[in-house]
């Protein structure tokens, strides 16, 4: 039973494999020559005013966070939409109730107002 | 490359990697978004459907100077502009190229004032020269190809 | 432009209220008004004759001749009565004052600090009175005559080589 | 407590910016004179609370090139070459005003038919620059096609003025007096095809974008401007028609024949950028309407008037008459006289009123030659449209107003 699952490990070890690759031997071969103003920050052409990494507001984290938590769902859907036929009936049931509890937690946040930016 | 320093020139297998190392760079080079006047307006031109700039693997203007390989400065460059010409060009990644496009980016052109840079090369080193005021899309094409000669015939060790 | 009898009207109202002279000046009718009554003018015009909107405002520098020696030029016009008119303050010496107009045509802050950059005339009471065009720390104001053109010889054959020693070259 | 203390570059800014910004709280960021969606190089100062445009501190002058002072030290005739770069995307229109304000000045007289062809190609003018600002406005708000479609159809009106002029973009080709040549014979067709394909270009620009749900949520309620803010500020062209009232030049000061061709001023209410953009697509349709009534009535007869004082002679004369070759030699060297006078000239531009005050000294080069462009006044409302918007309405807001740098920095 393992064996067909063979070509798919292959597969992620070597893109691995290769991504790795190609980010080493960039970073050891390629010529570093880092000057004060290459390395300033880049703000369209200007001086920068301030630091280049400076406080963000908190809305940002909370939209990242709200995105993250619906991507995932999404996530979960797709392992689902491939068996689908199989699972019949009680696989659309179980789907549904997953999808119920998080449409709870999206309710809540609009209604927190999580979702309005000031 | 650090290869080739270390290992010096090997006949055929340095350079053939030189020629495909510097074919991929002249027909993958991004242009920076950087229009100033009106060839800027040409330099559209030259990019939408009618002369598309993607023929020639310019496909992308990327707007941030991080990613993107070669600087059309397209249009007349004031005193007050030429510190931040300058600043973008630094802010370029190494293997980097110039084509300053219109006579007033390249001499000064119509304009022998107060106000205008007479020609880019003041400050930033110019590859290829497009003359045209604006020059018509095909010029600007022709500018391009002349540079991709150029980058074909470089030396690894230039940008090395 | 000739005085139709409406703007008549309003030009007399003028010259009674801040005895500006109507005055037919290059051939263009137009009200000449003293630099210190130009914030009443501007005001009773958009108040009381419904010039609401400033179209421009600009300066001519006549320079050998110092006593006026800048003209400040108001296009003044009545969008709903459909009227122009041109208003000409003139300005003495080589630094001369001027009251801003912001508080009556808000848009005129940038024509003003257009006037500072390029003519030099100090704009009194406005909100922030920088170079609009040149950079910051520019020497001169460009639009005056006494101002050199900044003309760069041109580098044909016969003087390349030693143009060509001057040009500054970009620093690495 | 202060956060951390934020260096202000240059000291004069402080009174500009609110103390919230020197405690760190909002952010200071340059949405600098190199960003996509600036068209050209404006430099706006942000202060952002996260996304939201708390103060917006418009800084240009970064392609200020002098050109007022630079026709003060040519020709009349000489000077003309330098209009064309102005407002790189209506040439034609800066061409027309000057040639207006120099024959008012010296009070030339224009033959009809210069005067039609110059209402012709002043109008092509306004759709081609309407089809760039189309074009990068809704590439701005990510509708990349039409950036596309836009620069396709502009293609033929440029092929149209390289064949009357020989130069796609500046032509200089109206000259005080008239028409620098007459028309070739191939433009009355190359026009009419325009005439009766265009329309169903600009249809397929509003299917695209006009009931677009993404572009009205992008544009509807943006940027509001009130007529009273708009005449105020001094906006004036699609801006201030975008906010409700009917003010066009072509209309209330009729210049160059304008007033024999029956068009109506497009103007929506509303003020926000979705108006603005309703307003410039209907002003297409119109100048296509007026193009259709110039080509129609196109009177025949000279290019140019003869009045040899001020307009060189034909070049076949030269040959046969003496006065020709004296008037040639005086006026091409050193260029015709203007009296003492200065004039104002407003013209209908499709940005606004681009007016001229051009002032003689009996000298043969202009004594001061003032370009009132509408850009430089409709920039000065930005900030007063960009409080409290996000970024990205910004730069919606920006597209709207159609702002052309050359146009604004001279």
């Amino acid at each position: 039973m393992l064996q067909d699952y063979l070509p798919i490990a292959v597969l992620i070890a070597l893109s691995t494999i290769f991504a790795v690759l190609v980010v080493v031997i960039g970073h050891l071969l390629g010529p570093k020559r880092p000057t004060p103003r290459k390395t300033a920050p880049y703000e369209s052409g200007m001086k920068p005013i301030g630091p280049g990494t400076r406080r963000m507001p908190v809305r940002f984290y909370l939209i990242a966070v709200l995105f993250i938590l619906f991507d995932i769902e999404v996530v979960f859907f797709l392992p689902w939409a491939v068996v689908f036929r199989q699972l019949g009936l009680f696989g659309l049931i179980e789907m549904f109730v997953f999808i119920v509890i998080l449409l709870v937690g999206y309710v809540y946040a609009w209604k927190k107002g999580a979702l309005e930016w000031d | 490359m650090g290869l080739e320093q270390k290992l010096g020139n090997m006949g055929i297998v340095t350079t053939t990697l030189e020629n495909v190392v510097n074919w991929s760079r002249a027909n993958a080079m991004w242009p920076m978004l950087f229009g100033l006047a009106c060839c800027a307006i040409e330099m559209m031109g030259a990019q939408a459907s009618n002369y598309d700039l993607s023929r020639f693997g310019m496909e992308l203007m990327r707007p941030s100077p991080r990613q993107s390989d070669l600087m059309i400065v397209a249009g007349r460059v004031s005193r007050k502009m030429a510190p931040v010409l300058r600043r973008l060009y630094d802010q370029m990644p190494a293997p980097k190229w110039v084509v300053s496009m219109g006579d007033c980016a390249s001499c000064g052109g119509v304009y022998n004032n107060y106000a205008i840079v007479q020609g880019v090369d003041e400050i930033v080193p110019v590859d290829v020269y497009v003359a045209g005021c604006p020059p018509r899309p095909e010029a600007l094409i022709h500018g391009i190809m002349t540079l991709h000669e150029k980058v074909k015939a470089e030396k690894l060790k230039e940008w090395a | 432009m000739q005085l139709d009898s409406t703007l008549n009207a309003i030009v007399s109202d003028l010259e009674t209220a801040f005895g500006a002279k109507p005055g037919e000046f290059r051939g263009r009718a137009r009200v000449i008004v003293a630099p210190e009554r130009i914030v009443e003018v501007a005001r009773t015009l958009r108040d009381k004759h419904g010039f609401d909107m400033l179209a421009a405002l600009s300066a001519v520098d006549y320079w050998p001749q110092r006593e006026p020696r800048f003209h400040v030029v108001y296009e003044f016009k009545a969008v709903a009565k459909k009227l122009r008119l041109e208003i000409r303050v003139p300005l003495n010496g080589d630094e001369p004052e001027l009251d801003s107009v912001t508080s009556v045509f808000p848009n005129a802050n940038w024509h003003e600090r257009e006037l500072w950059d390029m003519f030099g005339l100090k704009i009194k009471n406005h909100p922030d009175l920088r170079r609009i065009l040149m950079p910051e720390d520019w020497v001169g104001h460009p639009l005056r005559k006494d101002y050199p053109l900044g003309y760069e010889e041109v580098q044909f054959s016969f003087n390349f080589e030693d143009i060509d020693k001057r040009k500054p070259r970009p620093k690495d | 407590m202060s956060l951390q203390q934020v260096e202000i570059t240059s000291e004069e800014l402080r009174h500009l910016v609110s103390n919230r910004a020197i405690e760190g709280e909002t952010v200071l960021l340059n949405m600098g004179p190199q960003h996509p969606s600036t068209h050209g190089v404006l430099r706006l100062l942000l202060e952002l609370d996260g996304e939201i445009v708390v103060n917006c501190i418009p800084d240009i002058g970064f392609l200020h090139t002098g050109i007022e002072k630079n026709i003060e030290a040519k020709t009349y005739e000489k000077a003309e070459v330098m209009t064309d770069r102005l407002d790189y995307l209506n040439t034609m229109g800066n061409n027309l005003v000057y040639c207006l304000a120099v024959e008012k000045l010296v009070d030339l007289d224009v033959p009809a038919r210069a005067q039609a062809v110059r209402v012709i190609f002043t109008e092509l003018q306004r759709i081609s620059s309407h089809l760039v600002w189309l074009g990068t406005a809704a590439l701005d708000l990510a509708a990349m096609s039409v950036f596309l479609y836009c620069f396709r159809e502009r293609e033929r009106i440029l092929d149209v003025m390289e064949m009357c002029s020989g130069q796609r973009m500046m032509t200089t080709y109206f000259r005080p007096g008239g028409l620098w040549r007459d028309l070739p014979p191939e433009f009355e067709d190359a026009v009419r095809g325009i005439l009766n394909d265009f329309p169903k270009r600009i249809d397929e620009y509003e299917g695209l974008l006009t009931n677009n749900p993404i572009f009205i949520d992008r544009t509807k309620g943006i940027g509001k401007l009130s007529v009273a803010d708009g005449i105020a500020w001094g906006v004036t062209g699609p801006s201030l028609r975008g906010s409700g009232l009917a003010y066009d030049l072509r209309k209330e000061e009729p210049y160059s024949g304008y007033e024999q061709y029956e068009f109506d001023v497009a103007t929506a209410d509303g003020g926000d950028v979705y108006t603005r953009y309703l307003v410039r697509m209907e002003e297409m349709r119109q100048s296509l309407r007026i193009v259709k009534q110039a080509l129609d009535k196109l009177p025949s007869g000279p290019f140019r008037s003869n009045n040899r004082k001020f307009v060189p002679p034909p070049r076949a004369e030269l040959g046969t008459s003496m006065e020709a070759v004296i008037h040639h030699f005086k006026l091409w060297t050193e260029g015709f006289p203007a009296p003492k006078e200065s004039v104002y000239v407003p013209v209908e531009s499709p940005r606004g009123e681009l007016g001229v005050l051009l002032e003689g000294d009996g000298g043969p080069k202009p004594y001061r030659c003032y370009w009132r462009t509408p850009s430089f006044v409709n920039l000065q409302v930005l900030p007063l449209l960009s409080k409290g918007v996000f970024v990205a309405d910004l730069v919606a807001i920006i597209g709207s107003i159609d702002i052309v740098l050359g146009d604004a920095d001279r």
